[in-house]
């Protein structure tokens, strides 16, 4: 187990404590002890199967809907537990997820945006395109798309339609958004525009980003976390976790040696 | 003789076997229609019938099986769906699942005449409803029930999970998500379900042959408490218990009946085929 | 923005969700009310006769005086009747199964599945009318009968019944088998028949069956075909070319006659008893084959 | 040097009106390990699938140029696929064995093509087992059903199915995927094992596992086939801009 980084003075937008995730019998997350700081964006990385997506999903509960899962140890999202203190529905409003293939919801570009306002009470016509441009203005998005809001989401490419899903979680005020290797599905210009928005996004957000394209991380994380069999290896700058990983495990997934 | 050879001759056998099964249909279709289209006119769909029968026409009996129809689809799509998206969208797999599962197989494998024993003794005796329209419809909606359950709840999953999971990672509630994102992608295969049970409600024979029917009625109903015809039995009564009924009179009640289910199927058909077309997810 | 919900919709959803849960119960609540029902109707009978003369009595004279309640007749017309249907409904239905899910073209599998499903859709009456004024006839030239309702045109027309639930069951299980085992069998140099009969026949096995049970229980549930077309004779059947009655129809030929509460009604409802048993058993165990199949994907 | 006995000219191949390769000109050397990279999505599964025509499955494929294996081209007219695809076997990403037994997962080829005689059953099952180093585990157990194996020895069972029917080149499409390390490490020492018998051509989305395991590589960006030189000099000194691009990591 590896002690919660606390090194940092300002108080961490999420923290994990002891958290474990049984699927019936099976351990897929072992004790992770884990704070994400404020408007960081830290990468996760590590092989198939070690628990990274299981980590993300839990983070806003999607894990769930999981028949037969069980879940142990605290998650707080600044500082209020998620499981006791928060109801489902505004965890989720304030953590957005954006999956690994890109799921346009079928229906045109400005619904897609606007689907989470509008269940949250917005029906003000104005109100909710006003909020459209801005969450795809964030989003880098607006350019490419501002005179094909009427199109089938459907209609955009594959790099737009993962942008679309990051406005769409913008769209609610997500303060937290978890990405599920966002990119492995897109060629290199769209996953540079997808990085360049990440970037972007970093002021005013905190990004959880699970990649398995190792170089990835290293190129935009502010830190990097390694996960394997379920259990936190080590998370530390990413600097310092490429060039200098304390674990002899990391060392061997950097260089190539599973996975 | 080597394998590709045999193969080609078994597959040649196989189709051989396929449109034996399939034919009879298109053969059974084309006797009615032969025989019964001569005796097709204006008066035979619009008038009720006279002289025991064995003149006149048949419209009684086309309203019957209207009414009995709609009837039933009023009592049998409300329950069925809402059962459909309990099952798919709350319920977990455990013992109660289980058991409501086991019982959906086993009230749509029930013979249709075990349903009208329950209608004859439930609607028609202990609620009183007497052998009425009501009655014949709930036979038939309950019967109707596990099909239409099957059907949406097959729909229902088809919707991918991700648009629920997008859906909930955006705050929606667990309502908000069905009634948004996974009803209106499912509602195309709802409705070719609920279509193919309205086709089965008009052509059944045996549920409303004691909880409905009335023998010969040459009026229409005026309450959902009257009795009334319906094809089916009218065919059925003309064929084994009238003699002296013209064959191409009974032919051409049974081209009307095939008619009205098979343009109903036929709607049923066109809504999955482009349901399918337009499907892209 | 923060506040998500309004009391209102709080309210409703609240009320929508109990209204979803209380209909997923009803389904529960008609097959036992339907059990329940039967049971309480029919086993009065036992009070005129024994459960082993009911089941095992030879004579089915409901109206002479005294009456006589014995279903073996009914019990074996219905069996000669489905597995007459049965000989010839398995062995084409699977193997129409085999060529729409694996050999037919696309284009020619639409049209195909379009023909399968008007099968289901002709109403029984219907195809009773045929059986009695088209195939009848028919039946009696050819093998030189008084008459041509026997239980062999029955299960003519019945195996014609059989078919929609057989073919499109079978044929789900086989395109369920997953494609990999078809792509390692033909990756091996099989031809495609045999990867059809070596590995696709055999890993759909457990669904096939179920198709065939449920075809069957299709078959022994069916009531106004088998009315029009059996001849409905009570008597035990010695071979296919003679009239048969079955159970369906008997309660259906003579629901209309009784009166209620009579020995007569009574015995009619346990006959209703004995079918809906028998097709619990055959749905059943058509379940238990499915729930397998799946488990292998 | 060795003849190629797997050669491509001018190949291209379309879904529909999608082309998925485009103009691919390979000759693959016998008796050693050939690697397939690229990001997913560029081709190099459809052109692993085109050398022992698998794409016939699909509906809407079209082909155009040749493919030649041993100087036979494969999408000639009169082609004999059964008879190639027995010489051309193939492994999958996922372990696909079949739901019979053990024993006639192994003996599926041999009695398809009517060898199993000339082997003798014994000999077949040991030859093939000890070969993808299974027997010793499996050989009491040769009735059980192969599912009841772990995904790793479903691999190598698959692996052993195919070396019964005796072909000269095996296609890997991503045969370690679905394997966790250490497996993944057991499988490339297997394929070091084979190669001294065996023409393998390996696709995989794991740039590492191509720089260790094979001789020559292959770097395939959105259906071309961009560069294809020996694996050091790949990984070592790319003649291509976007070779070099992805083996530093900057797709996906």
């Amino acid at each position: 187990m590896v002690a919660p980084n606390t090194g940092d003075s300002t108080p961490a937008k999420v923290a994990t404590r002891d958290l474990s995730v049984w699927y019936d019998d099976e351990q897929a997350l072992k004790s992770i002890s884990l704070d994400i700081r404020h408007n960081e964006l830290l990468g996760i990385i590590g092989p198939a199967n070690s628990g990274k997506t299981t980590f993300l999903r839990t983070l806003n509960r999607l894990i769930d809907r999981t028949p037969g899962i069980r879940v142990s140890g605290q998650v707080r999202l600044d500082g209020r537990d998620i499981f006791q203190d928060i109801p489902v529905e505004e965890l989720r409003t304030r953590v957005g997820m954006v999956f690994a293939l890109p799921v346009p919801l079928p229906m045109s570009v400005f619904d897609n945006v606007a689907y989470g306002p509008r269940r949250h009470g917005i029906g003000n016509r104005k109100a909710l395109a006003e909020l459209v441009e801005e969450s795809l203005w964030a989003a880098s998005l607006w350019d490419e798309v501002k005179d094909r809001l009427d199109e089938p989401a459907m209609n955009l490419s594959g790099g737009q339609q993962q942008r679309l899903c990051i406005a769409r979680a913008l769209a609610v005020q997500a303060e937290v958004i978890l990405l599920d290797e966002p990119c492995s599905g897109l060629d290199p210009v769209s996953t540079s525009m997808v990085e360049d928005a990440l970037v972007g996004l970093k002021e005013n957000h905190t990004i959880v980003l699970v990649t398995n394209v190792i170089a990835q991380a290293a190129r935009i994380s502010d830190r990097t976390a390694f996960f394997l069999m379920g259990e936190l290896i080590e998370v530390d700058g990413a600097d310092k976790l490429f060039t200098l990983p304390a674990d002899e495990r990391t060392a061997g997934y950097i260089e190539g040696r599973y996975g | 003789m080597n394998a590709q050879r045999s193969e080609k001759l078994t597959f040649a056998l196989l189709l051989a076997a396929t449109i034996i099964v399939v034919l009879p249909v298109l053969v059974i279709i084309g006797i009615v229609i032969k025989n019964g289209v001569g005796a097709i006119t204006w008066e035979f769909i619009s008038t009720a019938p006279r002289d025991g029968m064995r003149a006149g026409g048949i419209l009684p009996a086309i309203v019957g099986t209207f009414c009995l129809m709609i009837g039933a689809m009023l009592f049998a799509v409300p329950l069925g769906v809402f059962s459909a998206i309990y099952l798919n969208e709350y319920a977990g797999d455990n013992l109660l699942t289980r058991l409501i599962r086991l019982a959906i197989i086993n009230l749509a494998g029930v013979p249709s005449v075990v349903y009208g024993l329950f209608g004859l003794g439930v609607f028609v005796m202990f609620f009183k409803f007497g052998t009425s329209i009501l009655a014949g419809a709930m036979t038939l909606s309950i019967m109707n029930l596990p099909v239409i359950i099957t059907a949406s709840r097959e729909a229902l999953s088809n919707v991918p999970q991700s648009f629920r999971e997008v859906s909930l990672s955006l705050g929606a509630t667990r309502w908000q998500t069905i009634r948004h994102v996974v009803l209106p992608n499912a509602l195309p295969g709802i409705l070719t379900g609920i279509i193919l049970e309205v086709g089965r409600a008009g052509g059944e024979t045996a549920p409303i042959l004691f909880t409905v029917a009335a023998f010969s009625l040459p009026f229409l109903p005026h309450s959902v408490f009257d009795q009334c015809m319906a094809l089916p039995t009218h065919l059925y009564a003309i064929s084994t218990q009238v003699p002296n009924i013209g064959l191409d009179v009974r032919y051409a009640t049974a081209m009307v009946l095939l008619a009205v289910v098979l343009i109903v199927n036929f709607f049923s058909i066109m809504l999955r085929m482009r349901l399918r077309r337009r499907r892209q997810w | 923005m923060r506040t998500t919900t309004t009391p209102l919709q709080r309210i409703w959803e609240f009320f929508v969700e109990k209204l979803i849960f209380l209909s997923g119960f009803t389904a529960i609540i008609f097959v036992v009310l339907l059990f329940l029902f039967l049971l309480k109707e029919g086993l009065a009978v036992f009070k005129t006769v024994s459960p082993q003369e009911f089941i095992a009595g030879k004579s089915w004279y409901p109206i002479s005086k005294p009456p006589q309640f014995g279903i073996l007749p009914l019990i074996l017309g219905s069996l000669a009747v489905t597995i007459g249907a049965a000989a010839i409904a398995v062995p084409f239905g699977v193997a129409s199964a085999v060529y729409i899910a694996e050999v037919a073209p696309p284009r020619l599998k639409e049209y195909l599945k379009v023909g399968i499903e008007l099968i289901a859709a002709i109403p029984s009456v219907v195809i009773g009318f045929i059986g009695m004024v088209a195939l009848a006839p028919i039946v009696a030239n050819v093998f030189d009968l008084p008459t041509g309702l026997t239980a062999l045109s029955a299960s003519l027309m019945l195996a014609l019944m059989a078919m929609p639930t057989t073919v499109s069951i079978a044929e789900d299980a086989i395109s369920g088998v997953p494609r990999e085992y078809k792509e390692a069998a033909l990756a091996l140099g099989a031809t495609h028949w045999q990867a059809i009969y070596r590995v696709i026949l055999r890993a759909a096995a457990p669904g096939i069956l179920a198709a065939v049970m449920l075809g069957i229980g299709r078959v022994i549930g069916e009531t106004m075909a088998v009315m029009m077309i059996t001849g409905n004779s009570a008597q035990i059947p010695h071979t296919l070319l003679q009239p048969v009655r079955t159970l369906t129809a008997t309660i259906a030929a003579e629901m209309g006659e009784t009166m209620r509460g009579s020995p007569h009604y009574t015995a009619l409802f346990a006959i209703g008893i004995v079918l809906f048993l028998i097709t619990f058993i055959v749905n059943f165990t058509a379940d238990l084959f499915l729930r397998r199949a799946e488990a292998r994907r | 040097m060795d003849q190629p006995i797997v050669q491509t000219r001018g190949l291209n191949l379309y879904y529909g009106d999608f082309q998925a390769l485009k103009d691919i000109n390979l000759s693959i050397k016998p008796r050693q390990i050939t690697a397939l990279i690229g990001p997913s999505g560029c081709g190099k599964s459809t052109l692993l699938r085109a050398i022992n025509r698998m794409n016939d499955l699909i509906a809407g494929v079209r082909v155009e140029g040749e493919v030649f294996i041993g100087g036979e081209n494969i999408y000639a007219p009169d082609m004999d696929i059964v008879a190639m695809r027995k010489r051309v076997g193939m492994v999958f990403q996922r372990p696909n064995p079949f739901p019979l037994s053990i024993k006639e997962n192994i003996t599926f080829g041999p009695i398809i093509h009517n060898t199993l005689k000339q082997e003798g059953l014994d000999n077949l099952l040991e030859r093939t087992l000890q070969a993808v180093m299974l027997w010793d585990t499996l050989k009491d157990r040769l009735n059980q059903s192969a599912l009841s194996l772990s995904l790793e020895q479903r691999q190598r069972l698959c692996i052993a199915r195919l070396l019964a029917v005796m072909p000269d080149v095996l296609l890997m499409d991503e045969p370690c995927s679905a394997l966790d390390p250490a497996a993944t490490q057991r499988i490339e020492e297997l394929l070091h094992e084979l190669k001294a018998q065996y023409t393998i051509i390996i696709v995989t989305h794991n740039m590492q596992q191509a720089a260790r395991v094979s001789a020559e590589c292959g770097f395939m960006l959105l259906g071309e086939l961009v560069e294809f030189s020996e694996t050091g000099q790949m990984f070592t000194n790319p003649t291509d801009q976007r070779t070099e691009d992805y083996i530093s990591g900057r797709y996906g």
